[in-house]
Protein backbone atom coordinates (compact mmCIF):
# COMPACT_ATOMS: atom_id res chain seq x y z
CA UNK A 1 0.00 0.00 0.00
CA UNK A 2 2.49 2.62 1.29
CA UNK A 3 5.08 1.45 -1.92
CA UNK A 4 2.02 1.98 -4.42
CA UNK A 5 1.26 5.16 -2.72
CA UNK A 6 5.28 5.75 -2.95
CA UNK A 7 5.42 5.28 -6.58
CA UNK A 8 2.40 7.40 -7.79
CA UNK A 9 3.80 10.25 -5.54
CA UNK A 10 6.86 9.58 -7.39
CA UNK A 11 5.77 9.34 -11.17
CA UNK A 12 3.36 12.68 -10.95
CA UNK A 13 6.88 14.37 -9.09
CA UNK A 14 8.38 13.51 -11.77
CA UNK A 15 5.13 14.38 -14.07
CA UNK A 16 5.24 18.02 -13.22
CA UNK A 17 8.70 18.15 -13.43
CA UNK A 18 9.29 17.00 -16.82
CA UNK A 19 5.97 19.14 -17.58
CA UNK A 20 6.80 22.88 -16.33
CA UNK A 21 10.54 21.51 -18.08
CA UNK A 22 8.15 21.46 -21.18
CA UNK A 23 6.08 24.35 -20.78
CA UNK A 24 9.01 26.73 -20.34
CA UNK A 25 11.74 25.16 -22.68
CA UNK A 26 11.97 27.64 -25.23
CA UNK A 27 14.01 25.86 -28.36
CA UNK A 28 17.85 27.30 -28.50
CA UNK A 29 18.75 27.52 -32.77
CA UNK A 30 22.40 29.42 -31.91
CA UNK A 31 25.00 26.16 -31.28
CA UNK A 32 26.63 26.14 -28.19
CA UNK A 33 30.52 26.69 -27.95
CA UNK A 34 31.69 22.84 -28.23
CA UNK A 35 29.55 22.15 -31.13
CA UNK A 36 30.15 25.17 -32.86
CA UNK A 37 33.71 24.87 -32.62
CA UNK A 38 33.46 21.26 -34.16
CA UNK A 39 31.13 22.98 -36.99
CA UNK A 40 33.63 25.68 -37.88
CA UNK A 41 36.77 24.47 -37.64
CA UNK A 42 36.59 20.50 -38.78
CA UNK A 43 36.70 21.37 -42.81
CA UNK A 44 39.86 23.54 -42.24
CA UNK A 45 41.69 21.93 -39.20
CA UNK A 46 41.03 17.81 -39.90
CA UNK A 47 39.85 18.34 -43.82
CA UNK A 48 37.24 15.77 -43.28
CA UNK A 49 33.34 16.91 -44.89
CA UNK A 50 31.75 14.26 -42.08
CA UNK A 51 31.56 16.40 -38.91
CA UNK A 52 30.91 12.80 -37.23
CA UNK A 53 33.87 11.14 -38.36
CA UNK A 54 35.99 14.05 -37.51
CA UNK A 55 34.91 14.10 -34.02
CA UNK A 56 35.06 9.68 -33.69
CA UNK A 57 38.50 9.23 -35.18
CA UNK A 58 40.22 12.68 -34.58
CA UNK A 59 38.87 14.82 -31.66
CA UNK A 60 37.70 12.14 -29.56
CA UNK A 61 39.96 9.00 -31.20
CA UNK A 62 41.40 7.56 -27.62
CA UNK A 63 37.65 6.72 -27.08
CA UNK A 64 37.13 4.87 -30.45
CA UNK A 65 40.81 2.97 -29.36
CA UNK A 66 38.76 2.34 -26.16
CA UNK A 67 35.77 1.09 -27.97
CA UNK A 68 37.96 -1.62 -30.46
CA UNK A 69 39.21 -2.62 -26.90
CA UNK A 70 36.36 -3.60 -25.61
CA UNK A 71 35.20 -5.39 -28.32
CA UNK A 72 38.36 -7.03 -28.70
CA UNK A 73 37.97 -8.20 -24.90
CA UNK A 74 34.29 -9.42 -25.73
CA UNK A 75 35.66 -11.32 -29.10
CA UNK A 76 38.26 -13.04 -27.13
CA UNK A 77 36.28 -13.99 -23.46
CA UNK A 78 33.71 -15.66 -25.87
CA UNK A 79 36.39 -17.83 -27.72
CA UNK A 80 37.70 -18.56 -24.54
CA UNK A 81 34.32 -19.73 -23.02
CA UNK A 82 33.18 -21.36 -25.85
CA UNK A 83 36.00 -23.43 -26.70
CA UNK A 84 36.31 -25.11 -23.34
CA UNK A 85 32.99 -27.21 -24.53
CA UNK A 86 33.57 -29.94 -25.98
CA UNK A 87 30.54 -29.68 -28.56
CA UNK A 88 29.48 -33.02 -30.21
CA UNK A 89 31.14 -32.41 -33.76
CA UNK A 90 28.83 -34.66 -35.68
CA UNK A 91 25.60 -33.04 -35.50
CA UNK A 92 23.40 -32.86 -38.37
CA UNK A 93 21.67 -29.03 -39.69
CA UNK A 94 19.38 -29.82 -42.39
CA UNK A 95 20.66 -28.68 -45.34
CA UNK A 96 19.83 -25.61 -47.02
CA UNK A 97 17.73 -24.99 -50.69
CA UNK A 98 19.25 -24.89 -53.34
CA UNK A 99 17.71 -21.22 -53.66
CA UNK A 100 19.50 -20.14 -50.03
CA UNK A 101 23.02 -21.76 -51.45
CA UNK A 102 22.37 -19.71 -54.67
CA UNK A 103 21.56 -16.67 -53.52
CA UNK A 104 24.60 -16.66 -50.84
CA UNK A 105 26.89 -16.88 -54.05
CA UNK A 106 25.83 -14.21 -55.76
CA UNK A 107 25.32 -12.18 -52.86
CA UNK A 108 27.97 -12.63 -50.59
CA UNK A 109 30.74 -10.50 -52.68
CA UNK A 110 27.95 -8.08 -52.56
CA UNK A 111 27.56 -7.72 -49.16
CA UNK A 112 31.68 -7.65 -48.52
CA UNK A 113 31.92 -4.89 -51.15
CA UNK A 114 29.28 -2.73 -49.67
CA UNK A 115 30.51 -2.88 -46.65
CA UNK A 116 34.18 -1.96 -48.16
CA UNK A 117 32.61 1.18 -49.18
CA UNK A 118 31.02 1.87 -46.00
CA UNK A 119 33.92 1.93 -43.96
CA UNK A 120 36.53 3.44 -47.24
CA UNK A 121 33.72 6.34 -46.94
CA UNK A 122 33.66 6.95 -43.50
CA UNK A 123 34.93 10.23 -44.14
CA UNK A 124 32.28 11.53 -46.91
CA UNK A 125 28.94 9.73 -46.36
CA UNK A 126 27.26 8.31 -42.70
CA UNK A 127 28.89 4.92 -41.55
CA UNK A 128 32.59 4.00 -41.05
CA UNK A 129 34.57 1.30 -39.47
CA UNK A 130 31.85 -0.22 -37.00
CA UNK A 131 28.57 -0.38 -39.38
CA UNK A 132 31.11 -1.68 -42.38
CA UNK A 133 32.45 -4.55 -39.98
CA UNK A 134 29.16 -5.22 -38.89
CA UNK A 135 28.01 -5.24 -42.71
CA UNK A 136 30.90 -8.12 -43.20
CA UNK A 137 30.14 -10.17 -40.81
CA UNK A 138 26.84 -10.09 -41.86
CA UNK A 139 27.78 -11.28 -44.76
CA UNK A 140 30.11 -14.44 -43.36
CA UNK A 141 26.70 -15.20 -41.27
CA UNK A 142 25.26 -15.54 -44.87
CA UNK A 143 27.86 -17.92 -45.92
CA UNK A 144 27.49 -19.59 -42.59
CA UNK A 145 23.09 -20.18 -43.27
CA UNK A 146 23.78 -21.51 -47.00
CA UNK A 147 26.03 -23.94 -45.07
CA UNK A 148 26.09 -24.48 -41.74
CA UNK A 149 28.96 -26.78 -41.77
CA UNK A 150 31.29 -24.22 -43.10
CA UNK A 151 35.09 -23.81 -41.60
CA UNK A 152 36.27 -20.41 -41.87
CA UNK A 153 40.32 -20.08 -41.90
CA UNK A 154 40.64 -18.86 -37.81
CA UNK A 155 44.51 -18.02 -38.85
CA UNK A 156 43.57 -15.85 -41.57
CA UNK A 157 41.04 -14.17 -39.57
CA UNK A 158 43.53 -13.56 -36.46
CA UNK A 159 45.77 -12.58 -38.65
CA UNK A 160 43.91 -10.05 -39.78
CA UNK A 161 42.64 -8.89 -36.55
CA UNK A 162 45.88 -8.56 -34.80
CA UNK A 163 47.83 -6.81 -38.08
CA UNK A 164 45.32 -4.25 -38.20
CA UNK A 165 44.78 -3.49 -34.25
CA UNK A 166 48.15 -3.27 -34.43
CA UNK A 167 48.49 -0.97 -37.25
CA UNK A 168 45.93 1.20 -35.64
CA UNK A 169 47.86 1.93 -32.51
CA UNK A 170 51.11 2.05 -34.93
CA UNK A 171 49.22 5.05 -37.14
CA UNK A 172 48.40 6.60 -33.42
CA UNK A 173 52.32 6.45 -32.82
CA UNK A 174 52.88 7.80 -35.75
CA UNK A 175 50.81 11.11 -35.53
CA UNK A 176 52.34 11.82 -32.25
CA UNK A 177 55.84 11.51 -33.64
CA UNK A 178 54.78 13.74 -36.96
CA UNK A 179 51.80 15.58 -36.13
CA UNK A 180 50.59 17.30 -33.36
CA UNK A 181 49.40 14.08 -30.64
CA UNK A 182 48.53 10.53 -29.93
CA UNK A 183 46.13 10.00 -33.19
CA UNK A 184 46.44 12.61 -34.89
CA UNK A 185 45.88 12.40 -39.09
CA UNK A 186 47.58 15.71 -40.09
CA UNK A 187 51.01 13.78 -40.78
CA UNK A 188 49.31 12.48 -44.45
CA UNK A 189 48.33 15.23 -46.88
CA UNK A 190 44.82 16.45 -46.26
CA UNK A 191 43.82 16.96 -50.09
CA UNK A 192 40.68 18.32 -51.29
CA UNK A 193 37.49 18.50 -48.82
CA UNK A 194 34.81 15.91 -50.18
CA UNK A 195 37.38 13.55 -52.53
CA UNK A 196 38.14 9.94 -51.02
CA UNK A 197 41.71 10.15 -50.80
CA UNK A 198 41.42 13.44 -48.31
CA UNK A 199 41.48 13.98 -44.77
CA UNK A 200 44.77 12.47 -43.85
CA UNK A 201 45.02 9.43 -41.88
CA UNK A 202 41.38 9.12 -41.16
CA UNK A 203 40.29 6.54 -44.16
CA UNK A 204 43.37 4.69 -43.15
CA UNK A 205 42.27 4.25 -39.79
CA UNK A 206 38.71 3.66 -40.75
CA UNK A 207 39.46 1.43 -42.84
CA UNK A 208 41.46 -0.93 -40.06
CA UNK A 209 39.30 -0.56 -37.44
CA UNK A 210 36.25 -1.90 -40.26
CA UNK A 211 38.57 -5.04 -40.92
CA UNK A 212 39.39 -5.69 -37.37
CA UNK A 213 35.56 -5.24 -36.22
CA UNK A 214 34.49 -7.29 -39.01
CA UNK A 215 37.26 -10.26 -38.35
CA UNK A 216 35.81 -10.07 -34.60
CA UNK A 217 32.31 -10.49 -35.59
CA UNK A 218 32.88 -13.05 -37.73
CA UNK A 219 34.71 -14.69 -35.35
CA UNK A 220 31.99 -15.02 -32.67
CA UNK A 221 29.54 -15.95 -35.25
CA UNK A 222 31.86 -19.09 -36.30
CA UNK A 223 32.06 -19.83 -32.93
CA UNK A 224 28.62 -19.42 -31.92
CA UNK A 225 28.22 -21.93 -34.51
CA UNK A 226 30.32 -24.61 -33.84
CA UNK A 227 28.71 -25.51 -30.55
CA UNK A 228 24.94 -25.72 -31.25
CA UNK A 229 23.73 -28.82 -30.34
CA UNK A 230 21.49 -30.88 -32.69
CA UNK A 231 18.16 -30.28 -31.61
CA UNK B 1 10.79 19.56 -64.90
CA UNK B 2 7.35 20.05 -63.64
CA UNK B 3 6.03 17.16 -66.04
CA UNK B 4 8.94 15.08 -64.40
CA UNK B 5 8.44 15.60 -60.65
CA UNK B 6 4.35 14.90 -61.27
CA UNK B 7 5.32 11.68 -63.21
CA UNK B 8 8.08 10.62 -60.52
CA UNK B 9 5.48 11.99 -57.56
CA UNK B 10 2.47 9.63 -58.83
CA UNK B 11 5.06 6.30 -58.87
CA UNK B 12 5.34 6.92 -55.68
CA UNK B 13 2.13 7.31 -55.22
CA UNK B 14 1.41 4.42 -56.95
CA UNK B 15 4.27 2.53 -55.26
CA UNK B 16 2.39 3.26 -51.95
CA UNK B 17 -0.80 2.22 -52.21
CA UNK B 18 0.87 -0.92 -53.41
CA UNK B 19 2.25 -1.58 -49.92
CA UNK B 20 -0.78 -0.66 -48.28
CA UNK B 21 -2.51 -3.38 -49.96
CA UNK B 22 0.10 -5.63 -48.88
CA UNK B 23 -0.07 -4.58 -45.39
CA UNK B 24 -4.08 -5.35 -45.92
CA UNK B 25 -3.32 -8.53 -47.23
CA UNK B 26 -1.23 -9.46 -43.96
CA UNK B 27 -4.35 -9.08 -42.04
CA UNK B 28 -7.04 -10.85 -44.28
CA UNK B 29 -5.23 -13.45 -46.32
CA UNK B 30 -6.61 -16.90 -44.33
CA UNK B 31 -3.53 -18.65 -43.83
CA UNK B 32 0.28 -18.25 -42.98
CA UNK B 33 1.24 -18.91 -46.90
CA UNK B 34 -1.22 -16.65 -48.52
CA UNK B 35 -0.08 -13.84 -46.22
CA UNK B 36 3.35 -14.62 -46.47
CA UNK B 37 2.47 -14.25 -50.58
CA UNK B 38 1.08 -10.78 -49.87
CA UNK B 39 3.62 -9.98 -47.48
CA UNK B 40 6.28 -10.15 -50.00
CA UNK B 41 5.00 -9.62 -53.20
CA UNK B 42 3.32 -6.47 -52.82
CA UNK B 43 5.64 -4.94 -50.33
CA UNK B 44 8.37 -5.50 -52.48
CA UNK B 45 6.62 -4.17 -55.44
CA UNK B 46 5.72 -0.78 -53.69
CA UNK B 47 8.98 -0.22 -52.23
CA UNK B 48 10.29 -0.58 -55.73
CA UNK B 49 7.84 1.72 -57.23
CA UNK B 50 8.62 4.29 -54.17
CA UNK B 51 12.02 4.40 -54.45
CA UNK B 52 12.08 4.79 -58.27
CA UNK B 53 9.68 7.64 -57.96
CA UNK B 54 11.88 9.45 -55.91
CA UNK B 55 14.54 8.45 -58.30
CA UNK B 56 12.82 10.09 -60.81
CA UNK B 57 11.76 13.62 -58.97
CA UNK B 58 15.67 13.96 -58.66
CA UNK B 59 17.84 12.71 -61.12
CA UNK B 60 21.10 13.37 -59.47
CA UNK B 61 19.54 10.35 -56.95
CA UNK B 62 19.26 7.87 -59.43
CA UNK B 63 22.10 5.82 -59.22
CA UNK B 64 21.69 5.30 -55.78
CA UNK B 65 17.90 4.16 -56.03
CA UNK B 66 18.79 1.76 -58.99
CA UNK B 67 21.23 0.04 -56.52
CA UNK B 68 18.68 -0.04 -53.63
CA UNK B 69 15.98 -1.41 -55.83
CA UNK B 70 18.39 -4.01 -57.17
CA UNK B 71 19.39 -5.03 -53.74
CA UNK B 72 15.84 -5.03 -52.58
CA UNK B 73 14.82 -7.41 -55.59
CA UNK B 74 17.89 -9.55 -54.73
CA UNK B 75 17.24 -10.01 -50.95
CA UNK B 76 13.78 -10.15 -50.53
CA UNK B 77 12.68 -13.36 -52.25
CA UNK B 78 15.11 -15.64 -50.81
CA UNK B 79 14.20 -14.51 -47.21
CA UNK B 80 10.63 -15.42 -48.02
CA UNK B 81 11.32 -18.73 -49.80
CA UNK B 82 13.54 -19.60 -46.22
CA UNK B 83 10.43 -18.65 -44.09
CA UNK B 84 8.31 -20.39 -46.53
CA UNK B 85 10.02 -23.30 -46.03
CA UNK B 86 10.63 -23.29 -42.30
CA UNK B 87 7.14 -22.61 -41.52
CA UNK B 88 6.40 -25.83 -43.76
CA UNK B 89 8.79 -27.79 -41.90
CA UNK B 90 7.42 -26.70 -39.07
CA UNK B 91 4.01 -27.89 -39.67
CA UNK B 92 2.15 -24.73 -39.69
CA UNK B 93 -1.10 -25.83 -41.22
CA UNK B 94 -2.23 -24.70 -44.69
CA UNK B 95 -5.59 -23.26 -45.12
CA UNK B 96 -9.05 -25.48 -46.10
CA UNK B 97 -9.06 -24.03 -49.45
CA UNK B 98 -5.52 -25.34 -50.51
CA UNK B 99 -5.51 -27.99 -53.33
CA UNK B 100 -2.10 -29.36 -53.52
CA UNK B 101 1.14 -29.20 -51.78
CA UNK B 102 4.22 -29.86 -54.17
CA UNK B 103 6.82 -29.56 -51.36
CA UNK B 104 5.00 -32.41 -48.62
CA UNK B 105 4.82 -34.63 -52.30
CA UNK B 106 9.07 -34.11 -53.17
CA UNK B 107 9.61 -34.54 -49.50
CA UNK B 108 7.77 -38.03 -49.43
CA UNK B 109 9.56 -39.08 -52.82
CA UNK B 110 12.82 -38.17 -51.48
CA UNK B 111 12.06 -40.59 -48.24
CA UNK B 112 10.84 -43.43 -50.54
CA UNK B 113 13.91 -43.31 -52.76
CA UNK B 114 15.87 -43.12 -49.01
CA UNK B 115 14.60 -46.57 -48.19
CA UNK C 1 1.10 19.49 -55.95
CA UNK C 2 4.06 17.57 -55.93
CA UNK C 3 4.46 17.88 -51.97
CA UNK C 4 0.94 16.96 -51.24
CA UNK C 5 0.96 13.60 -53.47
CA UNK C 6 4.35 12.47 -51.60
CA UNK C 7 2.39 13.38 -48.28
CA UNK C 8 -0.05 11.24 -49.07
CA UNK C 9 2.16 8.70 -50.18
CA UNK C 10 3.68 8.73 -46.60
CA UNK C 11 0.48 8.34 -45.07
CA UNK C 12 -0.27 5.64 -46.52
CA UNK C 13 3.82 4.07 -46.30
CA UNK C 14 3.38 4.95 -42.03
CA UNK C 15 -0.63 3.24 -42.45
CA UNK C 16 1.11 0.20 -43.92
CA UNK C 17 3.45 -0.07 -41.41
CA UNK C 18 0.77 0.08 -38.30
CA UNK C 19 -1.33 -2.60 -40.21
CA UNK C 20 1.66 -4.82 -40.46
CA UNK C 21 2.30 -4.09 -36.51
CA UNK C 22 -1.14 -5.52 -36.22
CA UNK C 23 -0.36 -8.80 -37.17
CA UNK C 24 2.64 -8.98 -35.38
CA UNK C 25 0.50 -8.57 -32.37
CA UNK C 26 -1.76 -10.82 -33.30
CA UNK C 27 0.21 -13.65 -35.03
CA UNK C 28 -1.03 -17.21 -34.16
CA UNK C 29 2.31 -18.55 -35.34
CA UNK C 30 6.38 -17.24 -34.80
CA UNK C 31 6.35 -17.12 -38.26
CA UNK C 32 3.03 -14.71 -38.68
CA UNK C 33 5.48 -12.37 -36.58
CA UNK C 34 8.78 -12.35 -38.65
CA UNK C 35 6.70 -11.99 -41.80
CA UNK C 36 5.03 -9.12 -40.16
CA UNK C 37 8.73 -7.52 -39.06
CA UNK C 38 10.06 -8.28 -42.61
CA UNK C 39 6.96 -6.61 -44.52
CA UNK C 40 7.68 -3.71 -41.52
CA UNK C 41 11.61 -3.44 -42.34
CA UNK C 42 10.85 -3.23 -46.21
CA UNK C 43 8.21 -1.18 -45.45
CA UNK C 44 10.64 1.51 -43.70
CA UNK C 45 12.93 1.42 -46.96
CA UNK C 46 10.33 3.37 -48.76
CA UNK C 47 9.61 5.73 -45.56
CA UNK C 48 13.60 6.04 -45.04
CA UNK C 49 13.45 7.13 -49.26
CA UNK C 50 10.61 9.75 -48.38
CA UNK C 51 12.27 11.04 -45.43
CA UNK C 52 15.72 11.92 -47.87
CA UNK C 53 13.37 13.37 -50.06
CA UNK C 54 12.02 15.81 -47.85
CA UNK C 55 15.61 16.53 -45.90
CA UNK C 56 16.82 16.82 -49.51
CA UNK C 57 19.96 15.17 -48.17
CA UNK C 58 20.90 12.38 -50.28
CA UNK C 59 22.69 10.71 -47.71
CA UNK C 60 20.35 9.31 -45.85
CA UNK C 61 19.70 6.43 -48.51
CA UNK C 62 22.98 4.87 -47.50
CA UNK C 63 20.80 4.03 -44.19
CA UNK C 64 18.17 2.57 -46.76
CA UNK C 65 20.70 0.90 -48.76
CA UNK C 66 21.37 -0.96 -45.40
CA UNK C 67 18.09 -1.86 -44.72
CA UNK C 68 17.90 -3.10 -48.55
CA UNK C 69 21.05 -5.45 -47.94
CA UNK C 70 21.02 -6.53 -44.65
CA UNK C 71 17.17 -6.90 -43.25
CA UNK C 72 16.88 -10.54 -45.01
CA UNK C 73 19.92 -11.97 -43.01
CA UNK C 74 17.40 -11.66 -40.30
CA UNK C 75 14.76 -13.16 -41.17
CA UNK C 76 16.60 -16.25 -42.70
CA UNK C 77 18.21 -17.12 -39.61
CA UNK C 78 14.79 -17.36 -37.90
CA UNK C 79 13.57 -19.41 -40.89
CA UNK C 80 16.33 -21.59 -40.45
CA UNK C 81 16.17 -21.73 -36.70
CA UNK C 82 12.77 -22.56 -36.83
CA UNK C 83 13.48 -25.35 -39.41
CA UNK C 84 16.25 -26.55 -37.28
CA UNK C 85 18.95 -25.72 -39.81
CA UNK C 86 20.89 -23.62 -37.64
CA UNK D 1 4.18 19.58 -38.07
CA UNK D 2 4.71 16.67 -39.91
CA UNK D 3 7.51 15.74 -38.39
CA UNK D 4 5.83 16.20 -34.89
CA UNK D 5 3.54 13.62 -35.81
CA UNK D 6 5.12 10.92 -37.36
CA UNK D 7 7.36 10.96 -34.46
CA UNK D 8 4.97 10.70 -31.78
CA UNK D 9 3.06 7.99 -34.19
CA UNK D 10 6.26 5.91 -34.06
CA UNK D 11 7.50 6.74 -30.18
CA UNK D 12 3.59 5.15 -29.44
CA UNK D 13 4.49 2.16 -31.33
CA UNK D 14 8.16 2.02 -29.73
CA UNK D 15 6.91 2.38 -26.55
CA UNK D 16 3.93 -0.23 -26.67
CA UNK D 17 6.93 -2.45 -28.53
CA UNK D 18 8.96 -2.15 -25.87
CA UNK D 19 6.20 -3.24 -23.30
CA UNK D 20 5.33 -6.16 -25.56
CA UNK D 21 9.02 -7.52 -25.42
CA UNK D 22 8.72 -6.95 -21.30
CA UNK D 23 5.32 -8.87 -21.08
CA UNK D 24 5.50 -11.38 -24.16
CA UNK D 25 4.87 -15.15 -23.20
CA UNK D 26 7.90 -17.05 -25.38
CA UNK D 27 11.52 -15.36 -25.67
CA UNK D 28 11.02 -15.29 -29.67
CA UNK D 29 8.38 -12.88 -29.67
CA UNK D 30 10.42 -10.48 -27.40
CA UNK D 31 13.93 -10.71 -29.02
CA UNK D 32 11.36 -9.59 -32.24
CA UNK D 33 9.73 -6.94 -30.79
CA UNK D 34 12.99 -5.71 -29.55
CA UNK D 35 13.72 -5.68 -33.08
CA UNK D 36 11.12 -3.47 -34.34
CA UNK D 37 12.42 -1.40 -31.36
CA UNK D 38 15.18 -0.90 -32.75
CA UNK D 39 13.92 -0.53 -36.23
CA UNK D 40 11.83 2.33 -35.43
CA UNK D 41 14.44 3.96 -33.36
CA UNK D 42 16.79 4.37 -36.37
CA UNK D 43 13.58 6.36 -38.32
CA UNK D 44 13.70 8.31 -35.64
CA UNK D 45 17.30 8.85 -35.17
CA UNK D 46 17.05 9.87 -39.34
CA UNK D 47 14.31 11.92 -38.41
CA UNK D 48 16.45 13.79 -35.52
CA UNK D 49 18.77 14.14 -38.43
CA UNK D 50 21.73 11.88 -37.22
CA UNK D 51 21.74 9.40 -39.79
CA UNK D 52 25.41 7.91 -38.54
CA UNK D 53 23.53 6.88 -35.42
CA UNK D 54 20.83 5.20 -37.03
CA UNK D 55 23.01 3.11 -39.54
CA UNK D 56 24.86 1.77 -36.43
CA UNK D 57 21.12 1.36 -35.42
CA UNK D 58 20.09 -0.56 -38.51
CA UNK D 59 23.34 -2.48 -38.85
CA UNK D 60 23.60 -3.41 -35.25
CA UNK D 61 20.84 -3.33 -32.88
CA UNK D 62 18.31 -4.37 -35.74
CA UNK D 63 20.73 -6.70 -37.51
CA UNK D 64 23.33 -8.31 -35.65
CA UNK D 65 21.57 -8.42 -32.08
CA UNK D 66 18.69 -10.00 -33.27
CA UNK D 67 20.36 -12.43 -35.01
CA UNK D 68 22.92 -13.38 -32.20
CA UNK D 69 19.79 -13.77 -29.87
CA UNK D 70 18.41 -16.50 -32.17
CA UNK D 71 21.76 -18.48 -32.27
CA UNK D 72 21.89 -18.68 -28.34
CA UNK D 73 18.07 -19.50 -28.20
CA UNK D 74 18.94 -22.50 -30.65
CA UNK D 75 21.98 -23.25 -28.69
CA UNK D 76 19.34 -23.45 -25.01
CA UNK D 77 16.39 -25.28 -27.08
CA UNK D 78 14.37 -24.79 -23.54
CA UNK D 79 10.31 -25.30 -23.90
CA UNK D 80 8.92 -21.90 -23.53
CA UNK D 81 11.64 -20.49 -26.15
Amino acid sequence: MYKNMFIIVLLAGLGILLGSFLLTHHANKALPELPAYYADKTASEVGAANVVTAVIVTYRGFDTLGEVTILFVAASLIAMFLKTSKAPKDRHPRPSSVILSTAQKLLFPLIVLFGVYVFTNGHLTPGGGFQGGAVIATGFLLLLMANPQAEFKHGLLNFIESISGTSYVIIGILGAILGLGFLDNRFMSLGELGTLFSAGAIPVIYSLIGLKVGAELSNILHHLNEVQNEA
Amino acid sequence: MEIRMLIGSIVTLIGAIFIFLGALGIVRMPDLYNRLQSGTKASTLGTILSIAGIGIINPAWAGKAFIIISFVMMTNPVSSHTLARGAHHLGIPLSKKTVIDKLKEAEANEKKEEQ
Amino acid sequence: MVEIILYIAGGLILLGMLTALWRFVEGPSSADRIMAFDAMTVTSIALIALIAFFNNRIIYLDVALVYGLLSFTGVIVIARFLEKGL
Amino acid sequence: MVVIILTIVLGLVMISMAVTALTAQRVRAAVLASGIVSLIASIIYLLLAAPDVAMTEAAIGSGLTTIIFFYVLNKIRRSDV
